[in-house]
């Protein structure tokens, strides 16, 4: 039977959604972006991951940079630090090692996180810091009004490339696998059900996870990465996808024709935390330090 | 009726639904359809004139109505009344009305009738009166299958069509044909015989006898008497020359009496049939035609159109009087009304106002002729077997429609005293389906709400600033004098089609599937109206339909972002915003549909 | 708990300005709210004629400074078209989607020019005069010296024509039953009535009627009306003055009486608790004559807005329902009336 | 000044971010100009793109030449009530109010603008949605409607909007350019129904210039005006308010000439290539805002000590930080002026209007050329958003002078940074033969080798040689408005914020206060000279800025170690006419000091 064609009955489907208690995460004010924005369904993806996962709103820490993604800490009902542009990881990083028992979610867009941010990437990568990276990727500069961004497609016209872009479009996933990421992911916007299930994957993984969410800019790009494209070129990971493969999962990241959505790569790793207690442990035990010298 | 049996979707694509919730979204949310006593599906055939399917349009209306073209002209249309484009900021209702006489007018000349026939069930019906609601009985149980004869006293089948409405409103032809139509597919129609118990007449008894089932449907046939002050059953009427009963004056004027009125002629009543005799009376040659109402025509049940051309033509309506005396000179002519003065009162239940007379407040009004149309009864004297009687003097039926003697039934105005045509018309339908049940011995028919996936919206905004079509009208010049030329000239196809343009189609649900929805606001940005809300809640009423939403501003309390149907105008702006296409555009119709146990 | 109540006044007339003030002398901290369809503040409409005198500044018709508003407490409405009153609730909602709550509401919308039937669809090619806006258009567009084609000549219309004729302009006047509206002459009155008009100037012509207009957009002058009889009469605009029509549709579900204006007591309270209504809009009970009736003209709408205000602040007073009622030609022909008296 | 027949209407149109309030205001102006108007203009607008922020933007609208906008408007224009009725009041007495009368949301009482027009001001409401979605079946194009409704009312020609549409819409489909055509003629047809009540006049606009049609610019369409016409060749940037559409700009009119353009990653590598770039003898600029700059610093103090000219445009806003991204300040003087590590003077212009912008864009390049360092031309949000109509200078007025060519024999004698008599000197270019040498941040001898010992003659050189650029020709880096001689008051200031002190002048001469005012163009290094010369004629000094510290006071009393009082102001608005008039009351002795709320900063220091 067509599900369109289904009656829904309003005051059913609020007890439903009432029930599944994700709301509680939201914050009072309505989100500000612009209306269609991808950036909607992330807040619906992290409130429906915290309240699965059951993390409490008080040991959650949002971080963000600058753009419109840095917006997304106010609409949601957790702690959130609004940092400078570029500059959220080395901030997430910090509160992370400054209180190892907060659950961290660093937010940002693709130009916060490869254009003035990308030098923070691949340190945050290898070193596997304990925190989630949820990068909203739109392709575009939204905030300063519509130029390119280090993920727009070639040919796109916006205005600082008025006779189309002509950089190649960093590959993000790619990046991050080499960077080694150990949790590398994509999702898309148009497709919140699946978004939220990659969110709470990404937040329950234990080190560095990167999820790029594929989010269109209702206002600065009417040609790339609308709803209307990605609606028809995202596909889903093969079933027989094997996320411990790292060759394979550069393999598929490396269709950007057709983005795939899924957990791309998956490692467990020792985790910054993990590493400086261990270094700590061990500097007890080795004895090494002012002693030794004297 | 029953489309379900001709719906060429397949059962994906379309879902029937029996929750109240349903129903009651289609009674709130299709004013139109709600108001048409016969339920006529208006969105439906008003869509299909936008398809260029006039044809189909007619066949909608003829559902509902089997005399589309006749009632596109005279009815009383209480649907424009609740047209949603009509609501307070919407601008002016959509001329319904005018568009179903479009759809009966410019179909193709080689127009196909759709009847869906059941086999012979080898019962008989007898149906006395072939007014409207006799003609859609007769209509309905011969589809059904059973063997129906109509008996009608006068020369022509069509009852108060024929001979109470003036031709410049109803052109026989068009009357001629309908009926015919209604009637050729195995009604055996028998004109000239009177039901009664007089010399010549069939009485009651024998037709009982003779048919398993009888419908009674005769209408009002007798003028309702004018309570003046001297007698309250109007006795100085009958005592003086050129006073006479509307009713009486048109039905002798359509028997053939070649009738004539004074130089300065009164009319009392509020209802077509004074505007009627008003109108006649302009064409007879009378100098000066008032037409006095007791309360203001605000309040009066005849559309504006018919106002308009009724004063177009000089006839002048006067309100807030009640006439309680009628002077006579000494040739026992009228020489003129006494009235008394009247205040508004409050509500009546019908909707129209009460009228409180003013003490001593009696004026005269001079006039040399009055017509007193101010509504006609029912009349049981003709019956051999008394049917019992409600405390209005009509016959009291069952909630089958039955009388107090079993197998008889009895429908239209003769149950419910004079109202519109449409609602007898609404009537015989129902009355035919309680009659089918009732010989068969189980229902044929359910009520279902049939709900079909549209993929795209049908209108655009532009279209909600069409002005409203007015009726191209023949000019006064042409009318005077002539009783038959055809006042209204009907919508040429251009102006059906920009008219039905403005059409809402009300019947096409909106709806954001929650699961889908991101809360984007997207469509809230591009509404038209305050139709689209975000919600925490919604009012349930006592009958499990629903009531009011309950609207929040704060993010944490936003269940849901719903659209508020009752405000919808249906431009379509949402759907074509919504960046996951989570918005769903059904429509959803009342049907009948075969009766599963 | 208790809070000053708020009084709603729709209109902006003579009657809503007089209502307001009184309401504000009778309680010095009472809300009041005046919603008006009119861009101006208040100013005396029966000045308008003075615009041919060359009063062309709105500010000159002002009755007070719009500094007064402020002084008086009165929130003012302006633009703001009323198109519904839900009498129960207890608000008026505005075209712009804004509902104002009420305490206590006084109706007095006043009415517009009356057209008759047969010329509706003329509409637009007529001049109007209900509004400063109204005369000044009319100003504009009737050249110096030129000629204005009266239909009816109600009283508003009658004075109109007198300031035309005074300041050189021509006027030619269609009579009809409107004609010196709203007294009602005597057809020997009427006549020595025209023929003072005649006398004064104008062109009168009786005993036919207007059954079309149409304009011309090269040639002067250029507007045109068409007789019953098929002749034509040239002016350079043409104005129906043919009484008023109370402006009531916005009442209809206001859960009050209405007729053809809002019926009310001889206290000017309508059948609703909460709402009043005084001048041109309301039909006030007329004991004697067992009838309501209109009572239009400056003085009396002014006597209605303050006597309203004074009843809905308490108090329980009665219009004067016996009124004189009189137009008069004087010796030198010059016409008196009672609907002039301000 | 303005006569009462002469035009001068200001009209504000205010509205939520997304309602295309900019772009409606943007529209008026350049239409304004086409008519012959001089212009100012300033917008005002949320960080947010979309969603509900406040965007106002306002436009004066003269016959005469103003320097500033009013403090009351003419015209208030509402396409958002809740952002629009805080500036009812703004709206002088008979003024206008625009408005949809017709909304479709419900609004709580009193929260139409209606209920807040005073009964001296005039309202016109009109249904300014259902006029757009009757032209376009859309509501997108009230903002255009809008400009219909005030050409309709104010009798303006529809031809100007007409062109103006199309030239804004250009790029954009046929269908944009004809919906809002539509959108324009609908919302003028309404407009011309309406019978006008207020005193509003329009006359005709008549700008006199050099013969060359006026144009309507704002301070960064100025900068890069003079930019091309002084034949820039390499730009990099990276987008930022208020400075991103200098870079925008560049995008589209540098390749066809031929230039270079490239939006970098970020600020630091911005200012890179363009040190680089201009290393190698190109015309390279690049253009931010004071967080930028920050970052610049470093990369700024490079191109000092290598020698290496560049033009770096800072247009300033609310700091530090993020601060108030879309206010305006003049508060990275200090910045601009000292930002660095080590001593690393540069040359700072500061424009005081449009004009001013293109003027100094176009002299840029050569003072950095021939100073051999980098210029900062130091603006802010109020000069780099507000439109002014600026007359062109004539053809060839910013054609580079010949680059300095270098007749030096080859070799081992060649000095890039050998010590002259003015200090400056032989600036090889790659790519000449013979003249290698190495640019670096290092301390370096006269041949550019790393030598620590050659730092005081080297300090003294690089600032010595920047001395003469005070007498640098056809730059007025000062210049004094108003009495001549000795007066009472003089008003000292710099930046956008001249115009309000000119206008601020012009009043209190009316006012029979002997006044003058000087503006100082050249903040680094400072004409000493002049500025003391107005000490000494000016019994009192007042300093009136945009920012909290009182920067350029700061640099003045350092520099001359005279008394001077300042008027500090730090709202992220422009400088108000009447508190630096009442100021200058005071000083004048002519009316007892009025108690002013002018903060720590207020008091004569």
């Amino acid at each position: 039977m067509n599900e369109r064609v289904q009656p829904v009955y309003l005051e059913e489907k609020l007890e439903e959604i009432r029930a599944d208690g994700h709301l509680e995460y939201r914050s009072k004010s309505l989100p500000t972006w612009c209306p269609g924005c991808g950036y909607f369904s992330m807040v619906e993806g992290l409130t429906t991951a915290l309240k699965r996962l059951e993390i409490d709103s008080k040991d959650t820490v949002v971080v963000s940079g600058i753009g419109c993604a840095s917006r997304f800490p106010f609409f949601v009902n957790t702690y959130g630090f609004h940092t400078l542009h570029g500059r959220v990881l080395p901030v997430a990083t910090g509160v992370k090692i400054g209180n190892d028992a907060l659950t961290v979610v660093a937010v940002g867009g693709d130009g916060d996180a490869f254009a003035i941010g990308g030098g923070h990437i691949p340190h945050a990568a290898r070193r596997n810091v304990n925190l989630t990276y949820l990068v909203f990727d739109n392709g575009i500069y939204g905030l300063t009004k519509g130029q390119t961004s280090p993920t727009s497609a070639l040919g796109f016209k916006t205005s600082s490339t008025p006779y189309e872009n002509r950089d190649a479009p960093l590959h993000p996933l790619m990046m991050l696998l080499s960077y080694g990421a150990s949790w590398v992911g994509q999702a898309y916007a148009g497709r919140q059900h699946h978004l939220a299930d990659m969110i709470t994957q990404a937040v329950s993984h234990q080190g560095f996870s990167f999820l790029r969410v594929l989010s269109p800019c209702v206002t600065f790009d009417k040609t790339n990465n609308t709803y209307a494209n990605l609606n028809t070129t995202v596909r889903d990971l093969p079933d027989d996808h094997d996320n411990s493969n790292l060759m394979a999962a550069m393999n598929q990241a490396s269709r950007d024709d057709h983005p795939a959505l899924g957990l791309y790569y998956k490692e467990d790793r020792e985790t910054l935390e993990q590493v400086m207690k261990a270094t700590a442990s061990r500097s007890v035990k080795t004895g090494t330090g002012r002693a030794d010298k004297q | 009726m029953a489309r379900g049996g001709q719906d060429e979707k397949s059962q994906s694509e379309v879902h029937f639904s029996t929750d109240p919730r349903d129903f009651g979204w289609v009674r709130e949310n299709v004013p139109c359809q709600t108001a048409c006593p016969a339920g006529t599906d208006i969105p439906a055939y008003i869509w299909a004139i936008m398809e260029g399917d006039r044809g189909l349009s007619y066949e909608i209306n003829r559902e509902a109505n089997v005399l589309p073209g006749v009632l596109g002209r005279i009815c009383s249309a209480p649907c424009e009344n609740q047209c949603r484009h009509g609501w307070p900021g919407n601008g002016e209702p959509v001329s319904i009305c005018h568009l179903k006489r479009a759809a009966a007018d410019l179909k193709d000349r080689g127009h196909r009738l759709n009847e869906s026939l059941y086999g012979p069930s080898g019962k008989t019906v007898a149906i006395v009166g072939s007014g409207p609601a006799g003609v859609a009985a007769a209509h309905d149980l011969s589809l059904m299958g059973h063997e129906v004869t109509l008996f009608e006293r006068e020369k022509e089948a069509g009852g108060m069509l024929n001979y109470g409405i003036p031709e410049f409103r109803l052109p026989r032809d068009v009357l001629r044909e309908e009926v015919h139509n209604a009637l050729r597919l195995g009604v055996n129609l028998k004109t000239g015989v009177e039901i009664g118990n007089g010399a010549g007449q069939t009485p009651l008894s024998e037709l009982r006898e003779t048919f398993d089932a009888v419908l009674l449907a005769t209408g009002c046939t007798a003028a309702t008497e004018l309570p003046l002050r001297a007698d309250v059953n109007g006795g100085p009427v009958e005592e003086l020359a050129n006073v006479e009963y509307g009713f009486d004056f048109l039905l002798a004027m359509h028997r053939g009496k070649k009738q004539s009125v004074g130089r300065h002629v009164a009319v009392v009543g509020a209802g077509f049939t004074a505007l009627d005799c008003a109108r006649v009376a302009r064409r007879l040659g009378a100098e000066e035609v008032t037409i006095h109402l007791r309360t203001t025509e605000e309040y009066i049940p005849v559309s504006k159109h018919e106002i308009l051309e009724a004063k177009g033509e000089n006839v002048s309506l006067l309100g807030l009087r009640t006439p309680v005396a009628l002077q006579g000179d000494d040739q026992g002519a009228l020489t003129a009304v006494e009235f008394i003065q009247n205040r508004l009162g409050g509500w009546r239940e019908n909707g129209r106002r009460k009228a409180i007379a003013i003490d001593a407040s009696e004026f005269t009004f001079e006039c040399d002729t009055l017509l007193v149309a101010i509504g006609q009864r029912t009349d049981h004297e003709f019956l051999d077997a008394p049917v019992k009687l409600d405390r209005w003097k009509n016959a009291e039926i069952d909630e089958t429609g039955m009388t107090s003697l079993s197998g008889v039934f009895a429908a239209g105005d003769y149950v419910k005293g004079a109202s519109t045509v449409i609602e007898a018309v609404g009537q015989g339908r129902e009355v035919a389906k309680n009659i089918d049940t009732w010989l068969i011995g189980k229902p044929r028919y359910q009520q279902s709400v049939r709900i079909e996936q549209v993929t795209a919206p049908l209108r655009q905004r532009a279209h909600d600033f069409i002005p409203r079509n007015h009726m191209p009208t023949e000019g006064i010049e042409e009318r005077s004098g002539d009783l038959e030329l055809e006042v209204d000239k009907g919508y040429n196809g251009d102006l059906a089609y920009d008219e039905a343009k403005r059409c809402y189609l009300c019947n096409l649900n909106y709806r954001i599937d929650v699961d889908n929805c991101i809360y984007c606001r997207a469509c809230i940005e591009v509404a038209p109206k305050n139709c689209i809300k975000m919600v925490e809640g919604i009012a349930i009423n006592e009958d499990g339909t629903y009531g009011e939403l309950l609207e929040t501003g704060e993010w944490d309390q936003v269940g849901a972002i719903w659209i508020d149907n009752n405000e919808c105008i249906r431009c379509g702006a949402c759907f074509n915003v919504c960046p996951t296409k989570c918005i769903t555009i059904t429509r959803n119709q009342l049907v009948s549909r075969e009766y599963k146990e | 708990m208790t809070t000053t109540p708020h009084y709603v006044i729709i209109g902006s007339g003579s009657a809503g300005f007089g209502a307001a003030k009184t309401l504000r002398t009778g309680d010095a901290d009472c809300r009041i709210t005046m919603v008006t369809m009119d861009s101006l503040p208040f100013y005396n409409r029966y000045n308008l004629p003075q615009v041919f005198h060359g009063r062309h500044d709105w500010r000159d018709l002002m009755d007070v400074p719009p500094a007064q508003y402020a002084e008086l407490g009165i929130e003012l409405r302006r633009r703001s078209r009323v198109v519904d009153v839900d009498g129960a609730q207890r608000f008026v909602s505005l075209a712009h989607q804004e509902h104002v709550a009420y305490d206590r509401l006084l109706v007095c919308a006043g009415g517009r020019g009356y057209l008759p039937e047969n010329l509706t669809e003329y509409f637009g090619l007529m001049h109007g005069f209900g509004s400063f806006e109204a005369a000044m258009r009319l100003h504009k567009d009737l050249p110096k010296g030129g000629t204005a084609i009266m239909i009816g000549g109600d009283m508003t219309g009658i004075d109109l024509a007198m300031t035309l004729l005074e300041t050189g302009y021509n006027v030619t006047l269609i009579t009809t039953s409107q004609t010196f509206w709203p007294h009602r002459v005597t057809t020997q009155e009427r006549d020595r009535l025209l023929a003072a008009l005649e006398a004064a100037g104008m062109k009168v012509l009786k005993d036919t009627r207007a059954v079309g207009v149409s304009r011309e957009n090269s040639g002067k002058p250029a507007a045109c009306v068409t007789l019953e009889d098929g002749t034509e009469v040239r002016g350079d605009v043409v104005m129906p003055f043919c009484g008023l029509a109370s402006s009531v549709e916005f009442m209809l579900r206001a859960d009050v009486d209405i007729e053809r204006g809002l019926l009310v007591t001889p206290e000017l309270h309508t059948s609703n608790e909460t709402i009043w209504a005084a001048g041109d809009v309301c039909q006030i009970w007329h004991d004697q004559e067992k009838a309501y009736k209109f009572f239009h003209g400056w003085k009396n709408v002014r006597v209605m807005g303050e006597l309203a205000a004074r009843n809905m602040l308490g108090a329980n007073e009665i219009f004067d329902v016996n009124i004189e009622d009189r137009i008069d030609v004087d010796a030198d022909g010059k016409i008196s009336s009672t609907f002039w008296i301000h | 000044m303005i006569k009462s027949n002469d035009t001068d209407i200001q009209i504000a149109i205010c509205g939520s971010a997304g309602d295309g309030t900019i772009a409606s205001g943007d529209i008026m102006k350049r239409a304004a100009a086409a008519m012959g108007f001089n212009v100012i203009a300033f917008d005002v607008y949320p960080p947010e793109i979309r969603g509900f922020g406040k965007c106002i933007s306002r436009i004066r609208i003269s016959s005469k030449q103003t320097y500033s906008l009013k403090q009351e408007s003419d015209v208030l224009v509402s396409l958002n009530d809740s952002h629009a009725i805080p500036h009812a009041a703004e709206v002088r007495d008979f003024g206008v109010v625009i408005y949809d009368d017709n909304l479709v949301a419900r609004v709580a009482e009193g929260g139409h603008i209606s209920a807040h027009i005073d009964a001296a001001q005039i309202p016109y409401g009109f249904s300014i949605r259902q006029i757009s979605e009757q032209a376009t079946n859309s509501s997108r194009s009230r903002n255009v409607v809008i400009l219909g409704c005030l050409a309709g009312l104010f009798d303006l020609s529809a031809e100007n909007f007409h062109d103006i549409i199309a030239k804004k819409f250009a790029t954009k489909a046929q269908s944009v350019i004809d919906d809002n055509t539509k959108a324009f003629d609908a919302g003028l047809k309404a407009g011309r129904t309406v019978f006008r009540l207020d005193d509003i006049k329009v006359r005709a606009g008549k700008i006199k210039s050099n013969g060359a049609e006026a144009v309507m610019m704002t301070g960064n369409g100025a900068v890069v005006r003079g930019f091309l016409e002084s034949e820039i060749e390499s730009y990099f940037g990276y987008p930022i308010t208020p400075a991103t559409s200098i870079m925008e700009r560049l995008a589209v009119e540098m390749p066809p000439r031929g230039g270079k353009f490239l939006q970098t990653e970020d600020e630091i590598s911005a200012i890179a290539a363009t040190i680089g770039a201009a290393y190698t003898g190109s015309r390279a600029a690049t253009a931010t805002s004071g967080p930028g700059l920050a970052l610049m610093a470093e990369m700024i103090g490079l191109g000092v000590m290598a020698e290496v000219p560049s033009v770096v445009v800072v247009s300033q806003r609310g700091g530090p930080s993020t601060g108030l991204p879309t206010k305006t300040e003049q508060s990275d003087l200090n910045l601009a002026v000292f930002g660095g590590s080590g001593d690393a003077q540069r040359i700072v212009l500061a424009p005081t209007n449009v004009e001013g912008c293109y003027r100094c864009a176009g002299m840029a390049f050569d003072i950095a050329e021939i100073y051999q360092t980098p210029v900062i031309l130091l603006i802010d949000l109020y000069l780099s958003n507000r439109y002014e109509t600026v007359v062109p200078a004539d053809a060839g007025t910013y054609t580079p002078k010949p680059r300095p060519q270098i007749n030096l024999e080859g070799g081992e004698n060649y000095k890039r940074f050998e010590m002259t008599k003015n200090h400056i000197s032989p600036r090889a270019l790659p790519g000449q033969p013979g003249l290698m040498y190495t640019a670096t941040g290092l301390e370096h001898n006269e041949q550019g080798r790393p030598n620590d010992d050659a730092h005081m003659d080297m300090s003294i050189k690089r600032h010595e040689k920047l001395k003469g650029a005070v007498h640098y020709p056809g730059l007025n880096v000062s210049k004094r408005f108003g009495d001549k001689g000795k007066v009472d008051v003089g008003i000292l200031g710099w930046g956008s914020t001249f115009g309000e002190i000119l206008e601020t002048m012009y009043q209190a001469q009316a006012e029979g206060i002997s006044c003058s005012a000087m503006k100082v163009v050249m903040l680094s290094p400072l004409p000493l000279q002049s500025i003391e010369d107005f000490f000494d004629d000016c019994r009192e000094v007042l300093i009136p800025e945009l920012n909290y510290e009182g920067q350029f006071a700061g640099l003045v009393c350092g520099a001359l170690g005279r008394p001077v009082t300042r008027l500090s102001r730090a709202t992220g608005s422009p400088m108000v006419v009447r508190e630096i008039l009442d100021e200058v009351r005071r000083l004048s002795g002519r009316e007892p000091a009025p108690v002013q709320a002018v903060g720590a900063m207020g008091a004569r220091s």
